[in-house]
């Protein structure tokens, strides 16, 4: 069993089939529409016009999460909004990424000492996949973060996961 | 005839009453310009009751003024009102000078008033964005955006930062603004003066935009006196009252500029589009106030002496009020002595703005509460605090 | 299409052994594969548009990295669609929330049926073309209706009822708009009417009894906006109020159908407007000189008009339901009724001087 | 004729099967890629991040039977319109004034629900009525 | 109108009631009773020489011993501004409202009863505004201790990284090494050694 399934997933022809799967999924990641705090009207600036988004294929911002699979933390996330930051999640769709725009989101930020409502780093509640520095971070770092997504997901096997798992049960 | 033709009409109106429904445009909603939720008791489209819960965004500004000597303070005033972040910083410095009695040096009064100004034009521009962005044009938004990153690399070249500036400091400004910076300002005027007419072809006289804000979450003005209404929904309701000219604080006396009210041109007065419309003409405003700061400003130190000591405030206590681009500011101050504030109350336009919102926007329907809360222009982060 | 299969028939010999009616099957299946293909690739060419025509207008790229200036930008959306996984929610009404978006698309795409790309490549040549038209494309408003209702989600329900008073208001006008272009050509088949056209452009039906036909297009258009949902009449799936309208709880493959039908819907309205007022297939100067570029033509007529769609929906904001209301029933109507009175009125001058 | 209908027939059932046939191709890649936990929350309704409060299988609001019926007034009026516009051109003066009384009577139908006022989507004394409880109610607020 | 005339004009309206005027360094208030806010608030607002039609800000303050709530007044019609002070005392704070006087007062008089405790008497609905319903304690109180979990996540930082903690560390350790010799040193030791392992992973 264990040969058939190492045949399985490392051929050429399913990683072929899983890279041009990521570039799907990478060259079209619609972010919703998640603006909390500062770092909501920076990720605004980096959707308008100067440092556009859209031209990574990032720039469709739905509202729904049903319709979204990268969810951008721009701003505190407090304690009160945390539960519906966990539900917003859940609702996403399976392949679902989250970006944490800004030190607040990241770890409290300048909040973090004595803000008593304010969570410590949205990683407490959503597992998170990349941290954008700053308070707020300009455009073109939160750009890089995308870009630094679009790297990750380039390298990620779905396809093989999921034969192998198939093989396994 | 006519009266028990209506009182039957009345009468089968109550048992075909069709059941209300419960809706909640809930804290992460495109058009709720941040984490604001609002319970909606709707007939079908008419809403009978509009119920806002805040506090998604609670950021606890004043246990940190509490615990932070008083220049930290002004990094966490400028997160309050993140989109006119130089006003908010202004008020508590001014708050900090007045109790400690400090001298600012001219050139610092200047350049705090101009970068004051600039910092008004683009709140009004993101105002101006995404209100259209709320009634359903998308383009407005993305001009409006162009013209304010200029504003931004100004902000920047001065400050060093694009949004959360950290640049008035107590007893005048952070630094000098570098060489020519006076020139860009001067050149960014004249470029932006005749952008504002290109603003209002595109949207405050498109017919449908009329249409939809005209009439539409009137606030008459002894309803938004005894709110606490202030800033720009205060005057679109008629009232000619404007904290620059009526309680000057800081310079603003040796300027010349009028105040924009609303008039009711399109609707009754105190609509959703009168107050916009004061806000597109108070860019004007500003513009004029650049231009007779930038002829007006002299050479010389831009931080008082005493700014540069540690900031140890006498015992006591004031409250000082300015006029951010969302209302009046208001800094209750109270000082032990020691080098960190006693207490720090803000006391935040876009909260009481909030507060009128379940009277204005009964009886509208669900597109009106995006219209009322887009011209309200509420920022979360000062609401929260 | 049946001569066309009977030619064939008869000049390969072979297929003589077949049954005659499994040829035309086939024939069919293949006319509308093809046609579904064509729509396939066409609508995923607007979607690439309309993101870059968006973004020149305001004053931005659009997509740029995904292949050269992005032409495999909605490649990339569809199979990204097609691999994401679609939740049906607890709560939702299944069998419904599954069928909706078919009826939707097949209302959309039934109607390229009786759609003349040229004078003889058309599928089927109803002599109920433009009647046809009008029932199979208010199938769009019944699907739409399932989904809002389906998914149990408060959203959702206003987008439903919001497009079903919508295209409701919007059908009579449509309707008798439509009277503007078959009164002067006096058969309700698509090819006959672009044939009542034939001969340059002064002779189109816009131009044709000169103010009644320029104001019926104008009136068609508007209304067929309305039943497209498209700014400024797209409050079904309004972004900024209802979150995002009847397919709120739509994800993955499901909501690229709704996407689909709608472009597909929008490309429909911009040939339904070419074959009545625009002259068909005809080249506007000599039509005969170019006769062997007519589908190319048509289908070059309906990509303007449905840039005209776009360009419309980037700059208008959103009507509310009340006053789409007393657009449809109070100005659209009237005028509606006013141009079948000028149309008739001019039409017997015409005929009696 | 019928081959036509055939036609139309055949079409559909080919939009239909593309559209089932992807649909079940997207769920079975779907299933391949990715876990099947559907957990509660994830099958909860959207309702902008909270818990949905209240129902909503609601009977909407009767506003909708009027404007039903005046669309099928106006719907039957176009379908007897469309054959005679077919033949109008051989047709003389004489159907231009048979048609146009027909029409004149509908005129006078939505002449009278105009005026009735049942052709506004929310009924104007509907939004007055909400805002007039408002006023009141402030007033008494403001004036106790 | 000054500060002077206003108290005098209130004294003549209300004998029974001591006001108290304190002249302070920059703006001087009225100590009012608690117990009759209410009627002078009215008073204040209709009477015409007055007129204090606008409750510019109402804080809540937390001083060592009572709590004490704060109203900032201003008149539009004479452009005057007057500062009132109530004091409660700390166990049950208790003020009546003015929200029918000056109806901005409704959500200001909720967040100092969020932040401070302070309960209005018939208020109209007095809840949490800021803080979540369930929200323990009140946070602006210069007593509070912020709760460790609230609904299962975490809120107070279990051991906040502090930069001069190594500094404090060893200052502490240099004291207890030089009166009782090496035995405290090694004591020590470990301790910020282990410190300093769990910081670091």
């Amino acid at each position: 069993m264990k040969l058939l399934e190492s045949t399985f997933r490392d051929n050429i022809l399913i990683t072929r089939v899983d890279y041009f799967l990521n570039w799907a999924r990478l060259s079209s990641l619609w972010p919703m529409l998640f603006g909390l705090a500062c770092c909501a009207i920076e990720m605004m600036a980096t959707g308008a016009a100067r440092y556009d988004l859209d031209r990574f294929g990032a720039g469709v911002f739905r509202g729904t999460p049903r319709q979204s699979d990268l969810m951008i933390v721009a701003g505190t996330v407090t304690i009160k909004m945390s539960s519906r930051l966990k539900l917003l999640y859940e609702q996403m769709p399976e392949p679902k990424y989250v970006i944490s725009m800004g030190s607040c989101a990241t770890s409290g930020g300048p909040y973090w000492q004595h803000g008593y409502h304010v969570l410590k780093g949205v990683d407490l509640v959503v597992p998170v996949d990349v941290y954008v520095p700053g308070c707020p971070p300009r455009p073109e770092s939160l750009i890089e973060g995308v870009l630094k997504l679009q790297e990750k997901i380039r390298n990620e096997r779905l396809l093989a996961r999921g034969i192998s798992s198939v093989m396994a049960s | 005839m006519l009266e028990t033709a209506d009182l039957l009409k009345e009468g089968i109106k109550e048992e075909l009453k069709s059941d209300e429904m419960l809706l909640n445009m809930g804290p992460q909603h495109p058009s709720t310009h941040g984490v604001l939720r609002l319970v909606l008791r709707t007939d079908g489209e008419v809403v009978k009751e509009a119920v806002p819960h805040i506090g998604y965004l609670h950021r606890c500004f004043e246990k940190h003024a509490e615990n932070v000597t008083y220049p930290q303070v002004i990094p966490y005033t400028d997160r309050m009102d993140y989109v006119g972040s130089m006003n908010n910083a202004l008020g508590y410095v001014i708050a900090v000078e007045k109790l400690m009695g400090i001298k600012v040096p001219e050139r610092a009064e200047y350049i705090r008033v101009i970068v004051a100004e600039l910092n008004r034009i683009a709140s009004h521009l993101l105002a101006f964005g995404t209100y259209g962005l709320d009634i359903g044009a998308f383009t407005p938004f993305m001009h409006a955006f162009r013209d304010r990153e200029k504003i931004l690399d100004l902000f920047e070249e001065a400050s060093g930062a694009r949004l959360l500036y950290n640049y008035p400091r107590i007893g005048g400004v952070a630094k000098d603004v570098p060489p020519g910076w006076l020139e860009k300002t001067r050149a960014f005027i004249d470029y932006f003066k005749p952008k504002i007419k290109e603003y209002n072809d595109l949207l405050t006289f498109n017919k449908i935009f009329i249409e939809r804000t005209a009439n539409v979450g009137v606030l008459p003005l002894d309803l938004a006196i005894s709110y606490g209404v202030t800033g720009p929904n205060l005057r679109g309701s008629g009232m000619k009252w404007d904290l620059r000219r009526n309680d000057p604080y800081s310079i603003y006396d040796r300027f010349e500029f009028d105040i924009p009210v609303g008039t009711g041109e399109m609707g009754t007065v105190g609509d959703c589009w009168d107050r916009y419309w004061v806000r597109i003409r108070e860019m004007g405003e500003s513009i004029k106030i650049i231009r007779q700061a930038l002829d007006q400003i002299p050479a010389g130190e831009v931080m008082a002496p005493e700014g540069l000591k540690a900031i140890k405030p006498p015992k006591g206590e004031v409250y000082v009020r300015t006029e951010t681009p969302r209302g009046e500011l208001g800094y209750y101050l109270i000082s032990d002595g020691s080098q960190q504030p006693y207490r720090l109350k803000v006391r935040s336009p876009c909260f009481t703005a909030m507060s009128v919102f379940h009277e204005i926007a009964r009886g509208g329907m669900i597109a009106d509460m995006v219209a009322i809360v887009g011209s309200l222009d509420i920022v979360l982060g000062e609401i929260d605090r | 299409m049946r001569n066309f299969v009977d030619q064939l028939v008869n000049n390969y010999e072979f297929l003589e052994t077949f049954p005659r009616p499994l040829l035309y099957l086939i024939a069919m299946v293949a006319a509308s594969a093809i046609i579904l293909g064509f729509i396939a690739i066409l609508v995923m060419f607007f979607v690439w548009l309309e993101r870059k025509v968006a973004g020149h207008m305001q004053d931005r790229y659009g997509p740029m990295e995904v292949g050269r200036h992005g032409w495999l930008q909605s490649i990339a959306d569809g199979i990204k669609l097609f691999l994401k996984e679609d939740i049906i929610p607890a709560l939702a009404d299944k069998p419904l929330f599954v069928i909706a978006p078919i009826i939707v698309f097949v209302g959309a795409f039934s109607a390229f049926v009786v759609v003349p790309f040229s004078e003889n490549l058309i599928v089927a040549d109803l002599n109920i073309g433009i009647f046809y038209i009008l029932a199979v494309s208010s199938l769009t408003v019944i699907g739409i209706i399932m989904a809002g209702w389906s998914s149990n989600n408060k959203w959702a329900l206003y987008g439903a009822m919001r497009s079903a008073a919508q295209i409701i208001s919007y059908e009579i006008p449509v309707g008798i708009a439509l009277l503007a272009a078959v009164l002067p050509a006096g058969s309700l088949s698509m090819r006959d009417i672009v044939l009542a056209q034939s001969g340059g452009f002064w002779n189109w039906f816009i131009f044709r009894n000169p103010p009644f036909g320029f104001v019926a297009c104008i009136i068609y258009f508007v209304a067929a906006l309305a039943e497209v949902n498209r700014t400024p009449f797209d409050i079904p799936e309004a972004e900024s109020e209802l979150v995002a309208g009847y397919h709120t709880e739509y994800s993955g493959m499901r909501f690229a159908f709704f996407f689909l039908a709608e472009y597909a819907n929008m490309f429909l309205v911009g040939t339904i407007v070419t074959t009545l007022f625009l002259g068909g297939w005809e080249f506007p100067i000599f039509p005969s000189a170019f006769a062997f570029l007519n589908p190319i033509i048509f289908v070059l007529k309906g990509i303007a008009l449905v840039f005209v769609m776009m360009w419309l929906r980037w700059t208008l904001p959103r009507l509310r339901v009340d006053q789409l209301m007393y657009v449809s029933w109070k100005v659209l109507l009237p005028f509606a009724f006013a141009c079948l009175f000028g149309v008739s009125a001019w039409m017997l001058l015409l005929h009696s001087a | 004729m019928l081959f036509d209908y055939v036609n139309v027939l055949v079409f559909m059932t080919v939009g239909v099967l593309f559209l089932v046939g992807s649909l079940l191709a997207a769920r079975l890649a779907s299933r391949l890629l990715h876990s099947r936990i559907h957990n509660l929350d994830k099958l909860t309704n959207y309702e902008c991040g909270e818990r949905p409060i209240g129902g909503t299988a609601i009977q909407f609001n009767i506003r909708f039977y009027v404007i039903a019926l005046i669309f099928v007034i106006f719907e039957v009026e176009v379908v007897f319109l469309y054959p005679w516009a077919v033949v109008f051109k051989d047709l003389g003066f004489f159907a231009f004034v048979e048609m146009s009384i027909f029409i004149l009577i509908l005129l006078v139908g939505l002449a009278y629900v105009w005026c009735k006022g049942d052709l506004e989507w929310v009924k104007p004394s509907e939004i007055s009525l909400a805002r007039e409880r408002s006023s009141q109610e402030h007033g008494e607020i403001l004036h106790r | 109108m000054s500060i002077q005339e206003i108290l005098e004009k209130l004294k003549a309206r209300f004998e029974g009631i001591s006001f108290e005027l304190v002249e302070t360094k920059v703006d001087p208030f009225i100590k009012v009773p608690a117990k009759n806010i209410a009627e002078v608030a009215a008073f204040l607002k209709e009477d015409e020489s007055l007129a204090f039609d606008s409750l510019m800000c109402l804080s809540g303050v937390d001083y060592p011993n009572t709590l004490v709530v704060v109203y900032h007044l201003f008149s539009f019609k004479h452009g005057h501004k007057l500062v009132l002070k109530v004091e409660t005392p700390r166990d049950n704070p208790s003020v009546p409202t003015v929200e029918n006087v000056w109806r901005t007062a409704n959500w200001h008089e909720r967040e100092a009863f969020d932040m401070f405790g302070i309960h209005f008497e018939n208020h109209s609905d007095l809840r949490r505004i800021l803080c979540p319903d369930d929200w323990e304690g009140y946070p602006l109180r210069k007593d509070y201790k912020t709760q460790e979990f609230y609904h299962g996540i975490r809120v107070e930082v279990a051991e906040p990284p502090d930069p001069l903690y190594e500094a404090k560390q060893k200052s502490k350790v240099d004291k207890a090494a030089k009166p009782t010799g090496t035995s405290a040193t090694k004591a020590a030791k470990p301790d910020s050694k282990a410190t300093t392992e769990k910081k670091a992973e």
